[in-house]
């Protein structure tokens, strides 16, 4: 990408929420909508900085895939700070700023003809989410499809109603659990793990892709492994502070990787031996 | 007329600190009658025992927030008399120059933000600023300068940095200094403002005689040292300011009271005035022949008049200073080194609010034995109530609500600064 | 509608309300919006609506109390406003030694007129949800924290030291000039305004999280300061915290 | 290109013309040490300084800089597009702007710096004796340069020599001082001041820079990082000094109503506890050895195998002046290289 001679790449390009949907008790789920019906050009596991003026701003993973963008994206929000809270509190048709998108997707062509195996935990289906519904869009070009979610509790499970549709769907085997149940709760209890006994793969042939808090990737890249997928054919997705999302602020550095630029999608073969990686 | 009144102000406000004026007259007679400074006693004298020296002009600038060059000056005049440190020329300029930027910056805050509310009948500033943006834009812009100017000496004005004992630790550069200058000139124009708009106001009439003391110097209206001077002619070296002082605790003030030789003097911008007047700088001099203030006056609530005579007074000399190192240009000075030999010393100085005492023991380890500061608020207290039994029968057929409006009045035009009066007994070591 | 806030003291100079009037001189925009409903060191008037306390000063007697427990019912956001309500600041030196002997030491026999016990941050007595350091604050961190407060941000407090902010405006270490500093541990956000007066650091904006006082210690001994005057710098206003770790 | 002759008499001379038409930005003293500021007069360059406490860096990367402003919702970028000069640049601190320039044009250029780059002219100096006992140059090869300058001074007696590095210096030059093409005479006094002064900078590095990332790629699990991790304060102060560094925070800042206002970044620090903290409070970096680990891997390692040709760290020996704790790069690599000797 070039840059036009007067722009500055801190500048955020101004763009519309078209709609918002409260998801759990501290997630929201935005639709943004680009000037000009423009579409944000990007794949699978990439990131956008939303810009708040005066507030700051803040590294959004895209939830959307890009085979249904259309001049709009989608992002799902967790309130933790000062942008974030922000947002939260904004309606529709408010206005944000967006630069990117940002860093290095899934490969997600490289995949073709495999069989995928997708593993999220807790709001990381967001992201996740925008390969999920790739492969969806595309899935003759795929093999088997397997997606496995966990999270803390019930109500911090995400896209209820995509979900049910999957668990209809008979081209996914789709299994989700949560740490801590409740009464109503009759699905699976347990960390994430526990759902790896229920599934056989071929490890030869299978990606396996994963994203999550620290201690569920840990965990979980312990049981790809164990299955014997080759660790060329893993991908997670890091996540790091992160001030400019353009590999110069030095923030998301891990090692001599840039979080922004190198990843957050990192090839498991790549970064296994990088220290503060995993 | 048999009148009964019970006045009860609790925390008289626009005043520094916090003190309650209670008024009790049965039948037309005064039966109680006091100004009670509730403040929380703080200890500093307690606080100073075995710190090393270098640290009392920083603690004890937080006594007061408003005088808190006052105190680090007294502080390091006690500091340097018990350890018979010279300061250079230099060094005795800039510590004038941003003395007179306290005197500058707390008339300002007294005058337009804490006084004038009361004659235009609002409770404060901000109502104020509807009235008489002007004004109150004017105080804004005269507070500032005098701010910047503290803080082009020591740093910042409330708590400064760089004063220490034997100079400074940084010096402001010339061009900083006729930046400062020009500024100075131009406040010209909001002092002659102020004095006219001062002019107009009903002062109210009251006089009571009595004992004012202040510092005097021979050769300058005296701000730091000099000699303890009186109008009922007492005159007293420094080391005997316990002859005039004579503390006593008294159970309803968190604050000693004082008095010399009759029941209560006062200190401040009045005394001050009403002791050297004559040394005035010659505009200075023509603001109170404009404000109709001649010595000796005797009218408390002229205080806050006195004042502002010497806001014209402040800025004057300021300017002189400014030319004075400007023409010497600044020079870089060794910091003192301590000898390993302690001593006892008296400073002295003339706050904003009045007289002000440091007294220090410094032990050969440069440690503080023994610390004592009489500060003048703790000396106005006995005198605002005398004004204060001398006031409410003259005006007590004025109903309540207008009793409680003058005195209130009176304890502000006293500038009190409560906070910073309240401490202590005398230890005996001079 | 423009936010009500408030201003109240406990024990302390009354340096930090001072500066907040200061902060009008260049930022009169201050009442535009917000409404001061209570500020006795300034105004007459007084409010008891308010939603934003800003309190100054330390508790140094049970009598203080019932006051601030009041005004923290009474306010969604209780601030505490420069050193002596955050930390305890000078106040607090007098905890090191035996009450009684300090309050003899003042007042002498008189000493029992006086109520008093040992000066505690208000954050000892009521829970608070933000604080402004320094002694006195900083005039443009408190509009600062303002601004944020309005715009729902949290309060723009540093929790990185001094040193940064020294370096940046490029002095010359005052441990170079043979002078003494705790920089080092010390909070930033007041733009090292006493190493860039040639003073060391005095710590009256607290210690950062985990701040390495051993490595303090060590490396005012090394320039030259005794066991005692370590200690000294290092407790003139955060006499409370130390006084805490002895218990 | 070519070399050129500056009498010392036609130096400040040369000084005040620039100032005419460029910012000249020169070390000047300050307190007890020196700074680079804008001059207003020419006789405050102090070209025979020893070090700054910052280093020029800031001219290109400013401590503090506006990114844009805000007025509502309409956005304007802010860009420091001033002419100036940067006068006085040691070698080392030229090394280290060499790979700045490197960084900040890589993947996308930072517009920013790009222009302010691009706007200055750097006149350098060679150093003809050390600073003092914590630089050490000479291991990491950047007590002298040929590149990076658009001209470069070298003192020789009563005059300059002059090494001409681009065509902006050399209109730099014609434009504004008074020189001449250098005679068999000077070269020689160049040649032979030029081989007498290796021998003054001591050698206090026990290994070539170049081997740096060689030995770092095996120190990783040294305890010596735990170790000066005990006594680091993680004052951060050893990042702002060092002209090698750019890490920065982005911050937003508002006028009183919240309608107006601008984002800007501030120079950031790797050794202070938030840099590397994320929103579920988990911090990649938790202590002070970790952090202190990164900032030297990245000074000996990771920007040497990023940028090809450039080091993380040029020897200046600012950061151990800085460290009250007296951790150093030459106490650090040193001890390292003794564990794997
Ligand atoms: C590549 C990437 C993708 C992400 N995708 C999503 C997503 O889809 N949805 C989502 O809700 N969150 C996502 N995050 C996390 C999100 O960026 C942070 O929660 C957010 O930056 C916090 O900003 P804030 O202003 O609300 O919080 P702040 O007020 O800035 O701070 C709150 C906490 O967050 C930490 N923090 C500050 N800035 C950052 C930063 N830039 N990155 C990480 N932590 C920070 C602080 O240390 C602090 O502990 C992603 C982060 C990354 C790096
Ligand atoms: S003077 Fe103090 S704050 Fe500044 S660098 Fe030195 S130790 Fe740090
Ligand atoms: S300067 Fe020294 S003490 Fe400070 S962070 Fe760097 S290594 Fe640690
Ligand atoms: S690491 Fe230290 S010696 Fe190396 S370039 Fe940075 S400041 Fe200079």
């Amino acid at each position: 990408m070039s840059i036009p001679a007067i722009e500055s790449i801190y500048l955020p390009t101004l763009a519309w929420i078209s709609k918002v949907e409260t998801m759990t008790a501290t997630e929201k789920f935005y639709t943004v909508e680009l000037p000009r019906g423009q579409s944000l050009g990007h794949k699978p596991g990439q990131f956008v900085q939303i810009s708040l003026n005066g507030i700051g701003e803040a590294p959004i993973s895209i939830s959307s895939s890009p085979s249904r963008s259309n001049g709009k994206f989608e992002m799902c929000v967790r309130k933790v700070g000062d942008v974030t809270t922000a947002l939260h509190n904004l309606g529709e048709g408010a206005q944000i700023g967006v630069r990117g998108p940002y860093g290095r997707g899934f490969p997600v062509e490289q995949f073709e003809g495999r069989d995928i195996l997708v593993a999220a935990g807790g709001l990381s289906l967001a992201p996740v989410r925008s390969v999920i519904n790739q492969i969806f869009d595309h899935r003759k070009k795929y093999d088997r499809f397997i997606i496995l979610y966990g999270a803390k509790n019930p109500g911090e499970l995400l896209f209820k109603e995509e979900r049910e549709e999957w668990k209809k769907r008979s081209d996914v085997e789709f299994l989700e659990t949560v740490d801590k149940g409740t009464p109503e709760w009759t699905g699976n209890v347990g960390v994430i793990t526990t759902l790896f006994p229920k599934i056989t793969v071929n490890p030869r042939n299978t990606v396996a892709i994963t994203e999550g808090p620290p201690i569920m990737y840990r965990f979980v890249l312990m049981e790809l492994l164990g299955k014997g997928i080759p660790e060329d054919q893993i991908w997670v997705s890091l996540e790091r502070r992160m001030k400019c999302g353009v590999g110069k602020c030095g923030h998301c550095q891990l090692d001599h990787f840039y979080c922004c630029q190198h990843g957050p999608s990192f090839n498991y073969a790549e970064i296994k031996g990088v220290m503060e990686a995993l | 007329m048999a009148q009964n009144m019970k006045i009860d102000v609790h925390h008289v406000t626009r005043v520094e600190g916090h003190g309650n004026i209670t008024v009790n007259a049965k039948n037309g007679v005064l039966e109680e009658c006091r100004l009670d400074i509730v403040e929380t006693p703080r200890f500093f004298e307690a606080m100073l025992r075995g710190r090393p020296y270098t640290d009392a002009s920083h603690i004890t600038s937080r006594i007061c927030g408003i005088c808190a060059v006052g105190h680090a000056t007294a502080s390091l005049r006690a500091s340097e008399t018990a350890l018979g440190v010279e300061l250079s020329e230099q060094a005795w300029l800039l510590r004038k120059l941003i003395f007179h930027g306290e005197i500058l910056d707390s008339h300002v805050l007294h005058t337009y933000m804490l006084v004038a509310p009361d004659f235009f009948k609002v409770g404060s500033v901000i109502p104020l600023a509807g009235i008489a943006p002007d004004a109150v834009l004017r105080a804004l812009r005269m507070k500032k300068l005098a701010g910047d100017l503290c803080a082009m000496v020591g740093g910042r004005h409330t708590h400064p940095i760089a004063m220490s004992v034997g100079g400074f630790t940084h010096l402001p550069t010339v061009d900083e200094l006729k930046a400062m200058r020009a500024r100075l000139i131009d406040a010209r124009k909001d002092m002659d403002e102020t004095v006219a708009l001062f002019k107009t106001l009903p002062w109210p009439q009251f006089t009571r005689e009595t004992e004012y003391v202040a510092l005097s110097k021979p050769d300058e209206y005296a701000f730091i040292d000099g000699t303890i001077t009186t109008t009922d002619g007492g005159r007293y070296h420094l080391n005997d300011y316990r002859k005039v002082t004579n503390e006593k605790c008294v159970e309803h003030s968190s604050s000693k009271h004082t008095a010399h030789k009759r029941e209560s003097y006062m200190v401040g911008a009045l005394a001050r005035f009403n002791v050297n007047s004559k040394q005035l700088h010659p505009k200075a001099q023509e603001a109170a022949d404009a404000l109709g203030l001649k010595a000796v006056c005797t009218n408390p609530y002229l205080n806050s008049a006195a004042q502002v005579v010497e806001m014209v007074h402040s800025i004057e000399e300021s300017v002189k200073i400014c030319d004075e190192l400007i023409a010497r240009g600044i020079k870089k000075e060794d910091a003192y080194k301590f000898a390993g030999k302690g001593g006892t010393g008296v400073g002295a100085c003339e706050v904003p609010r009045g007289l002000l005492f440091h007294n220090y023991e410094i032990g050969d380890d440069g440690k503080i034995v023994n610390a004592n500061c009489i500060i003048p608020t703790g000396q106005n207290l006995a005198n605002i109530e005398a004004d204060m039994r001398a006031l409410v029968p003259q005006i007590l057929d004025q109903g309540q609500e207008k009793v409680t409006f003058a005195l209130e009045m009176l304890v502000r035009a006293y500038d009190p600064c409560i906070s910073c009066s309240v401490h202590f007994l005398d230890v005996k070591f001079v | 509608m423009k936010p009500k806030v408030a201003f109240f003291d406990f024990t302390s100079c009354e340096g930090c309300q001072l500066t907040v009037v200061d902060s009008l001189q260049t930022h009169l925009d201050l009442l535009d919006v917000v409404e001061i409903v209570q500020f006795r060191e300034a105004m007459s008037e007084r409010g008891e609506d308010y939603a934003i306390a800003f309190v100054e000063g330390s508790i140094t007697r049970e009598a203080d109390e019932a006051r601030l427990k009041q005004i923290r019912e009474q306010a969604a956001l209780v601030v505490a406003l420069g050193a002596c309500a955050h930390l305890g600041g000078v106040n607090a030196i007098k905890n090191l030694a035996p009450l009684d002997d300090v309050r003899q030491y003042v007042y002498g026999d008189k000493h029992k007129w006086y109520e008093t016990y040992a000066a505690r941050p208000i954050s000892a007595v009521v829970k608070v949800d933000a604080f402004i350091p320094g002694c006195p604050i900083d005039r443009e961190e408190f509009i600062r924290v303002v601004k944020a407060v309005l715009l729902g941000k949290k309060p723009p407090i540093p929790d990185y030291p001094v040193c940064v902010e020294c370096k940046l405006k490029e002095n010359n270490c005052m441990f170079h000039k043979g002078g003494f500093c705790l920089g080092p541990v010390t909070r930033a956000g007041c733009g090292a305004i006493c190493p860039t007066y040639s003073d060391g650091c005095e710590g009256c904006r607290g210690a950062i999280p985990n701040p390495n006082q051993d490595a303090m210690k060590d490396v005012l001994k090394e320039h030259g300061l005794t066991v005692d005057e370590v200690m000294a710098r290092m407790t003139m206003f955060n006499a409370f915290d130390a006084s805490q770790l002895g218990k | 290109m070519s070399l050129k002759i500056i009498n010392k008499s036609d130096l400040m001379p040369f000084v005040a013309n620039m100032m005419g038409e460029y910012e000249v930005i020169g070390p000047v003293a300050n307190d007890i040490g020196f700074k680079f500021a804008t001059l207003t007069d020419a006789s405050q360059v102090r070209l025979n300084y020893n070090t700054t406490v910052i280093p020029p860096r800031k001219t290109l990367l400013p401590t503090q800089e506006t990114l844009f402003s805000f007025q509502k919702d309409m956005l304007a970028p802010t860009f420091d597009m001033k002419w100036r000069v940067l006068l006085g640049v040691h070698t080392c601190d030229l090394h280290a702007m060499c790979m700045l320039d490197e960084a900040f044009a890589r993947g996308q250029p930072d517009t920013h710096y790009m222009k302010r780059r691009a706007t200055t002219t750097i006149v350098s100096m060679e150093c003809l004796d050390t600073c003092d006992e914590n630089s050490f140059c000479k291991s990491m090869n950047t007590l002298t340069a040929t590149s990076g300058f658009d001209l470069h001074l070298i003192q020789l007696g009563d005059f300059y020599a002059v090494d001409v590095g681009t065509t902006a210096g050399e209109a730099l030059l014609a434009n504004h001082a008074k020189s001449h093409e250098a005679t068999r005479a000077e070269i020689a006094l160049l040649d032979k001041t030029m081989s007498q002064k290796w021998s003054k900078f001591p050698v206090r590095l026990h290994l070539d820079g170049k081997d740096l990332p060689a030995l770092m790629g095996v120190s990783y699990k040294s305890p010596l990082w735990e170790e000066v991790g005990k006594r680091c304060f993680g004052c951060g102060s050893c990042n702002i000094v060092c002209p090698t560094c750019y890490c920065f925070d982005v911050r937003d800042e508002v006028s009183m109503d919240g309608k107006s206002g601008e984002r800007y970044r501030i120079w950031d620090s790797c050794q202070l506890d938030e840099f590397a903290r994320i929103g579920s409070g988990e911090n990649f970096r938790k202590t002070h050895a970790h952090r202190l680990r990164h900032r030297f891997m990245r000074k000996g390692k990771y920007i040497a195998e990023a940028f090809p040709g450039h080091q993380g760290c040029v020897g200046c020996g600012r950061c151990a002046r800085a460290c009250l704790v007296d951790i150093t790069p030459v106490g650090v690599w040193n001890s390292l290289r003794q564990d794997h000797a």
